[in-house]
């Protein structure tokens, strides 16, 4: 009986690494870089940090969403910079607008996707690759290819929200805090989060038991096309513009710290505190590569190209142990 | 993707130091913005790079930054680096980081000109001054940074429009190859450019594709726009990588760039300049990435009290038939 | 179950004059189909006779091309599952259809999960309603761990409790008992006669006669998609009954007993392949078989006794911990199923969908696929050889395509199973393991393969069967090995072989707990 | 009406097989109708120049994807593969070659392995190597861009055989291998059978770790020869620039071309086709001058509208 609950134990621990692998190396990452560089464990540095992250865990959250269902989102990256282009160009007619059209347009291009996506069966991957081109496209013609780049008024209440604090740490951290907080119930605690885990599981079956699949992924898509606008709108008001050049790129990062969360790709699993701790291990490296100070940029990225490799490789490993 | 299409921009001024600052009868002082006076020599001095040192402009940017530091005996670990690889977010986040590091002077080559607020106020919070180079800033110059050092944009656009007029004794079509979509320096180098040529009615724009600053898409789309413009006699090119593209591409067509179709670019780098050399180019308008000593010249003379102008604008150089031979040695690669 | 009273209410569910085309195939034509209230409906005939479409027809995953269907007497268009589902018809899929990473609570009330006052799915009450509700079809596992840690016969269980739960006024079930264990099936019947004594009318499909007879009223006779008979079950004589299925004379079908099984093998030669004391993964323990050239040794033992990993071990598809394979004397590298093929053992996998077809691929390329390499010179494929083999095999095992290259995913339950064994068969083995081969095949197929795995073994091939259906095992095998958690309970041989000493093999010792085996620690 | 029905599904299964082929000839006719100099030898030759490397890459991006996986590092292999050839230019043409598509291969050897032995998704392996390995060619080549003047080398991206340019004949002979090895090959055969069921392919006793490997050092060499040839053709090495966004491109061609992002099967004409289209239209977009929002912005629409057609029923 003993025996039997050591390795009881011994297989949960396991699986708590399995699961919470991204957090173990996050927990020894900060507890390593904080001995190894003075400046690590200040306050001001641990803030910006934590607010750096703030902006793609937003983004991220939505992303969690859909790649649970199976699917992905390469928009988001053009969205959230037209996200950002629109909040700022509304600002100029008040706050309301300066949320609501940025809100309202991404959301809209999300619904395009998921309409896409959910009524014709065509891949996610490749109608999101579409909207991206789209939405960089329609950022472009909004500022006359790029050239006007939209400033909010340095009086609005609009920039409290990208550059306010609330005891001394920045808005959108709570803000983002709130919308995982939401996320995590609305995943875990609601049909709709348990459809998204159907449909990620078994498509096919999802469909079979009556679940409103359709549905489902029209509102992932919308949520994730929403979630970029909001961070979008964050940027804007953090930056006090719509900058045009934001974004590039941005899917790719999201999807990775998605992945390094412990979301799998195939879909019917994963977690949103996972995606947490992969937006916190990624801004972590940034800051303790910055802190190292001397790595050429170039080296930079294949350290980052690495470092992807060996959590996610840590990760399989330690799942492969747990099943055998 | 993390490396955005290089944008080896702007700058500029010869080689070297040289600069002619625009005077300015009151400029920015220590007394005027009350920050403590630092010494430049044991201070701890932060440079924010905004993309990967991938193409000769920033590779030489960065080089001179780090070699004028070591000139002037600024300790290596007192000279902070780090790289934003073309994520805004990050250049903010990259400069907060180097202030809590103890950076008591910020050199910081702005990713774009607008949206750095954030990182500004963090300097501004912490009284430390900070030097953009490159590319402007859209805030307040004295109040959110100390100074500007670099070229203007515009004007280089029409500097290229004038040598464009000269190359081409007044006629012809022009096709513009433009920069990267939603970059500043592409919107500047444009208007410029746009804004000079009207005043020669002899020139008119036939065709303007975004080569995306890089040589091969420069490349590709000139060879596009031979076949639909057989007629097109000159080309602008809003940096020289695009350039060398056209010349490439025009070469394959059985065209011989610099005389049946002139080509015009910015930047000044070793390989376009080269060109004109042997005959295939025309004019390159000089954007010189060696800020370096005049970085740390206008820090020093902050720092003892003299008045620095809200804007170092540099003369740029320029390359032609005339003088290309003798200044090559100036281009940068 | 007695036959219903007759009752002047409209029927629940009914299709006119119902056709379905699909390129190439007349899946459904004419066909016109009543269910009266409270009865259980027989839905018979031969692999590929369109019962499952016809089943899909009624629950809205397909639009008949022609015809009507009616609910209650109302005409109604059924556009999507959920449609069908709103109108109180529950569906039991011929393959699983679950989310296997989901929970198994979480599978049960998923799309209906119970919520709290705030609207929020209340987990601690699906956990406790499903335990509850799953105990009622024997399975007491931990209902919080993933629904693919389950066996396959348990998985369907929880489809039949999911479908079950919802309510229903009609409960349709298409081949429930073809994945499950003599004991599943009993608690299967028990169910059955719960819904029946409620008045919910069921549509029961399945190829076991025996079942059939047991528990349905009436009986619909599907050929080639046409309706050759309808009406009462208990006044038709079996042999009626599959006359009408296979469309032949009665004289033609010979009466001989439940399977097509020939007399014992010539076994005294020494065992080609010996797996010793394997071990591995806490499911098994320590299984040692034997098989002889010739010999067709039977499998027996309940739902997760390890059978389905004992086959996969031998071949190297199952994780070992310990024990070795050895085939004429020579051991095999673990885990090396490249190696284990090449040796001469084939694997017919016990799940077809997820282990067996390859959906995109034509008929003849899922007939040729193990037996790829030695068709093809050089690495190239030889298109003449290969139509040659499936010729063979088509012909042989009367698979019904509309060609050779037609995608397999479009064929019918019984006759991908067909094309699997065919996979097997045409790379000339020495050993065949089969799981389950009969599964959803037709009586009149079922007796080919019966009838083939004993010419296999004639021809001195070794055979390793593994059947729910304990009459196939009896009946087919010189040896019958009992497996128990994982461990051999027992061997029988010659006039031991019998249900009764099966049984009892089965049986002892497993006082309760015996799903133990089921959960991971 | 049911013969309605069934006659519009094959116009659909028509549209499916052979739409790429039509939108190809809709749009040259639209060209040819509309834009000024486009009949042309020398345009034609430059629409197929262009093409070439998109669609080199295209034919092992397809077959990775026939396995139901994806190479998001092809770019990057071509950024390697450029910043290799000056190093060993010094050696002769086609030293340089050979260890750029050594490379290739190896960066080939990397991604199989770890999907095939490891079980790291397809997606994050290769994405790893897209953001590594353009750091690492950049690295190699210490940022610079490097002018090449070997005439030998310079022949491959300028020269042509008997008329044809070279890049369009190693094309072409590429996409006719790839054709030849997916219809006419075990290997071809393995490929789409483990993209189409994985465990089924395992237990049917495939080679599934060898053709999975396999599939992504052909997907890297191809991408490598692509470098090769980009490299040769911009008449520099250029690291920072060379294949960014391929990956997309890539992809783009391959689906455009009738291969479903599912796995299980490969329509390499298609790609072939898929690749065209994109050139095309995106030859179309700059010879009418449109501005590059309208550009993006038209790419994105036909990209939906191709697919569309070309659908299969599929969930990802
Ligand atoms: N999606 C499809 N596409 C093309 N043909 C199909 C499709 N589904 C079924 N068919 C064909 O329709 C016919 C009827 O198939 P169905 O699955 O209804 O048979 P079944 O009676 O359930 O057989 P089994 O007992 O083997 O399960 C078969 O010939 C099959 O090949
Ligand atoms: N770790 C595993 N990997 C792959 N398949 C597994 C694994 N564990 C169980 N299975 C599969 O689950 C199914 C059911 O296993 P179970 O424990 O019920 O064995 P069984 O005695 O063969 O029972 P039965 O075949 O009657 O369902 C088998 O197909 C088995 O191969
Ligand atoms: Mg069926
Ligand atoms: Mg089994």
């Amino acid at each position: 009986m003993t025996a039997q609950t050591t390795t009881a134990s011994g297989a949960a621990f396991a699986g708590v690494l399995q699961r919470q692998g991204a957090a173990v190396v996050l927990v020894l990452g900060i507890a390593a870089a904080w001995f190894a560089f003075p400046h690590f464990g200040s306050a001001d540095n641990l803030r910006n940090l934590v607010l750096q992250g703030s902006f793609l865990a937003v983004i991220a959250l939505g992303m969690t969403f859909v790649i649970i269902s199976g699917g992905i989102d390469l928009s988001v990256g053009s969205n959230y910079a037209l996200g950002g282009v629109l909040a700022a160009y509304g600002a100029q007619y008040g706050l309301v607008v300066a949320i609501l059209l940025p809100l309202a347009v991404c959301s809209l291009i999300g619904f395009v996707n998921g309409l896409l996506i959910a009524r014709t069966g065509m891949a996610p991957f490749i109608v999101t690759l579409a909207s991206l081109l789209f939405a960089r496209g329609l950022l472009l013609a909004l500022t006359a290819e790029g050239a006007t780049t939209y400033k909010v008024d340095p009086g609005s209440a609009f920039l409290w929200l990208g550059q306010g604090t609330i005891f001394g740490i920045g808005v959108p951290v709570y803000l983002t805090l709130v919308l995982f907080a939401l996320g995590g119930l609305l995943l875990r605690r609601t049909r709709f989060g348990q459809s998204v885990f159907a449909i990620g599981g078994a498509e096919q079956s999802a469909v079979l038991m009556g679940l409103p699949v359709a549905r489902t992924k029209i509102s992932l898509y919308t949520l994730s096309g929403a979630l970029a606008g909001v961070a979008g709108i964050l940027t804007a008001a953090y930056l006090q513009s719509g900058v045009t050049v934001i974004g590039v790129g941005t899917e790719l990062d999201a999807i990775s710290v998605v992945v390094i969360g412990g979301t799998l790709l195939t879909g019917g699993a994963g977690t949103i505190i996972g995606t947490l701790v992969g937006v916190l291990l990624r801004t972590l490296i940034q800051n303790v590569i910055n802190q190292i100070g001397t790595l050429d940029s170039n080296y930079q990225t294949v350290v980052s190209g690495a470092f992807l490799l060996v959590v996610v490789v840590i990760q399989r490993l330690l799942a492969r142990s747990r099943t055998r | 993707r993390e490396e955005t299409p290089a944008a080896p921009s702007n700058g500029g001024g010869p080689a070297a130091s040289a600069q002619s600052a625009a005077p300015s009868a009151d400029g920015c002082t220590l007394e005027k913005t009350g920050y403590p006076k630092v010494d430049l020599k044991t201070a701890v001095v932060g440079f924010s790079q905004s993309e990967k040192e991938a193409n000769p402009f920033r590779i030489t940017e960065t080089q001179s930054i780090r070699d004028e530091a070591a000139k002037l005996g600024i300790a290596s670990d007192k000279l902070l680096v780090t790289n934003a690889q073309s994520d805004l977010n990050r250049q903010i986040s990259d400069i907060k980081s180097m202030l809590d590091r103890g950076a008591q002077l910020l050199v910081v080559a702005p990713l774009n000109s607008d949206g750095l607020q954030p990182a500004l106020d963090a300097a501004k919070a912490k009284k430390v001054p900070v030097v953009t180079i490159d590319r402007k800033v859209t805030s307040q110059p004295c109040t959110d940074y100390l100074t500007f050092i670099g070229s203007n944009f515009v004007e280089q656009g029409q500097r290229a429009a004038q040598a464009m007029a000269k190359a081409t004794g007044g006629t012809g079509k022009v096709a513009i190859l433009l920069g990267s979509s939603g970059n500043n320096v592409t919107t500047d180098r444009t208007k410029g450019f746009k804004d000079e040529l009207a005043k020669t009615p002899g020139l008119t724009v036939v065709a303007e594709q975004t080569g995306e600053f890089d040589r091969s898409k420069g490349q590709s789309v000139m060879e596009q726009l031979i076949q639909s413009h057989p007629d097109i006699t000159a080309v602008y090119a809003e940096n020289d990588e695009m350039g060398v593209g056209a010349v490439n591409a025009l070469k394959t067509a059985g065209k011989s760039p610099g005389k049946d179709v002139k080509i015009v670019s910015i930047d000044g780098t070793r390989n376009a300049v080269q060109l004109i050399v042997d005959g295939s180019y025309n004019a390159v308008i000089e954007s010189n990435p060696r800020f370096g000593p005049l970085a740390f010249q206008t820090l020093q003379k902050f720092e003892n009290g003299e008045p620095i102008p809200a804007s170092i604008v540099i003369s740029d150089d320029q390359y032609d038939e005339s003088n290309a031979a003798q200044k090559v040695g100036n281009s940068y690669k | 179950m007695t036959a219903t009273t007759e009752v002047l209410t409209a029927p629940v569910l009914e299709v006119a004059g119902v056709t379905k085309r699909f390129p190439g195939t007349l899946a459904l034509d004419d066909v016109s189909f009543t269910l009266a209230p409270g009865e259980v409906h027989a839905l018979v005939g031969e692999n590929g006779a369109g019962k499952s479409t016809l089943i899909k027809v009624l629950t809205g995953v397909y639009q008949p091309d022609e015809g009507e269907l009616r609910h209650l007497g109302e005409p109604v268009t059924f556009k999507r599952p959920i449609d069908a589902q709103r109108a109180g018809i529950s569906t039991i899929y011929q393959e699983v259809n679950l989310v296997p990473l989901m929970s198994i609570a979480g599978n049960v009330f998923l799309g209906r999960e119970p919520r709290t006052k705030a609207g929020l799915v209340d987990w601690g009450r699906m956990y406790a309603d499903a335990r509850e509700l799953l105990k009622g079809y024997g399975i007491d596992d931990d209902v919080k761990r993933p629904l693919h840690t389950l066996g396959v016969g348990a998985q369907q269980m929880v489809a039949l409790a999911r479908a079950v739960s919802t309510d229903a006024k009609v409960v349709i079930m298409d081949e429930p008992t073809s994945s499950l264990e003599p004991r599943e099936v009993e608690t299967l019947f028990e169910v059955l006669n719960r819904l029946h004594s409620e008045g919910i009318a069921i549509v029961y499909v399945s190829h076991r006669m025996d079942e059939l007879y047991r528990v349905c009223d009436s009986v619909t006779v599907l050929r080639d998609g046409r309706v050759v008979h309808s009406g009462p079950l208990k006044p038709l004589p079996r042999i009626e009954l599959v006359s009408l299925m296979l469309g032949r004379e009665i004289r033609q079908i010979r009466e001989e007993g439940v399977t097509a099984f020939g007399e014992e093998h010539d076994v005294e030669r020494e065992p080609l392949l010996k797996a010793e004391n394997l071990a591995g993964m806490r499911k098994l323990h320590d299984v040692s078989v034997s098989i002889r050239p010739g010999e067709v040794v039977g499998l027996a033992g309940l739902l997760g006794s390890g059978r389905s990993e004992t086959a996969r071990a031998i071949v190297g598809a199952f994780p070992l911990d310990g024990g070795s394979v050895l085939l004429a004397g020579k051991p095999l590298k673990r885990g090396r199923i490249k190696a284990a093929m090449r040796a001469g053992i084939a694997l017919l996998a016990e799940d077809r969908k997820t282990d067996g077809i390859i959906p995109n691929l034509s008929v003849r390329e899922n007939i040729v696929l193990a037996a790829l390499p030695s068709l093809s010179p050089f690495g190239l494929v030889s298109k003449a050889k290969q139509d040659r083999i499936v010729k063979i095999f088509m012909e042989r095992l009367r698979i019904k395509a509309a060609s050779p290259e037609q995608k397999v995913s479009e064929l019918s339950g019984g006759n991908q199973q067909k094309v699997l064994l065919a996979r097997w068969l045409a790379t000339g083995p020495k050993i065949l393991l089969l799981d389950e081969p009969t599964r959803g095949i037709d009586v009149g197929a079922k007796a080919e393969v019966q009838a083939l795995i004993d010419e296999l073994a004639q021809e001195g091939l070794g055979v390793l069967l593994i059947s729910s259906e304990l009459e196939e095992l009896i009946d087919g095998s010189d040896r019958v090995v009992v497996l128990r958690d994982g461990s051999v309970a027992g061997e029988l041989t010659g006039d031991r072989i019998t249900e009764e000493n099966v049984l009892t093999a089965i049986a002892a010792e497993s006082t309760g707990g015996d799903n133990d085996v089921h959960r991971h620690p | 009406m049911s013969t309605a029905t069934l006659e519009r599904a094959k116009v659909t299964a028509w549209l499916q097989n052979y739409g790429v082929y039509l939108a190809v000839v809709v749009l040259l006719l639209f060209n040819v109708a509309f834009t000024e100099n486009f009949l042309s030898a020398a345009n034609f030759r430059t629409q197929l120049v262009q093409a070439a490397p998109v669609c080199i890459v295209a034919l092992g991006m397809a077959l990775v994807i026939g396995t139901e996986g994806i190479d998001l590092s092809v770019g990057s292999v071509m950024a390697i593969a450029a910043a290799l050839i000056p190093l060993y230019l010094g050696a002769g043409p086609l030293t340089a070659i050979v260890v750029a598509v050594i490379a290739g291969v190896v960066s080939g050897l990397f991604s199989g392995y770890l999907v095939a032995y490891l079980g790291i998704q397809p997606i994050i392996a290769t994405l790893a190597l897209l953001v590594g390995g353009r750091g690492l060619a950049l690295v190699i080549a210490h940022g610079q861009l490097v002018q090449l003047h070997n005439h030998d080398f310079l022949q491959l991206g300028t020269g042509d055989v008997l008329g044809v340019p070279i890049m369009v004949i190693v094309a072409g002979v590429l996409a006719v291998l790839a054709g030849l090895v997916v219809q006419r090959t075990t290997f071809g055969r393995h490929l789409v059978a483990i993209g189409g069921n994985r465990p089924a392919s395992t237990l049917a006793g495939l080679p599934v770790k060898r053709v999975l490997v396999s599939v992504y050092v052909i997907s890297g060499a191809l991408a490598a020869i692509a470098g090769v040839l980009a490299t040769s053709r911009l008449g520099a090495s250029d690291p920072s620039d060379v294949g960014l966004l391929m990956e997309l491109s890539a992809i783009t061609a391959v689906v455009v071309g009738g291969t479903p992002l599912t796995g299980g099967r490969v329509r390499v004409l298609g790609t072939v086709f898929g690749a065209l289209l994109m050139q095309l239209v995106q030859a179309t977009l700059i010879k009418h001058n449109l501005p590059d929002s309208t550009a993006q912005m038209v790419q994105a629409a036909i990209i939906v509208v191709a697919v569309y057609v070309a659908r299969e029923r599929s969930s990802r």
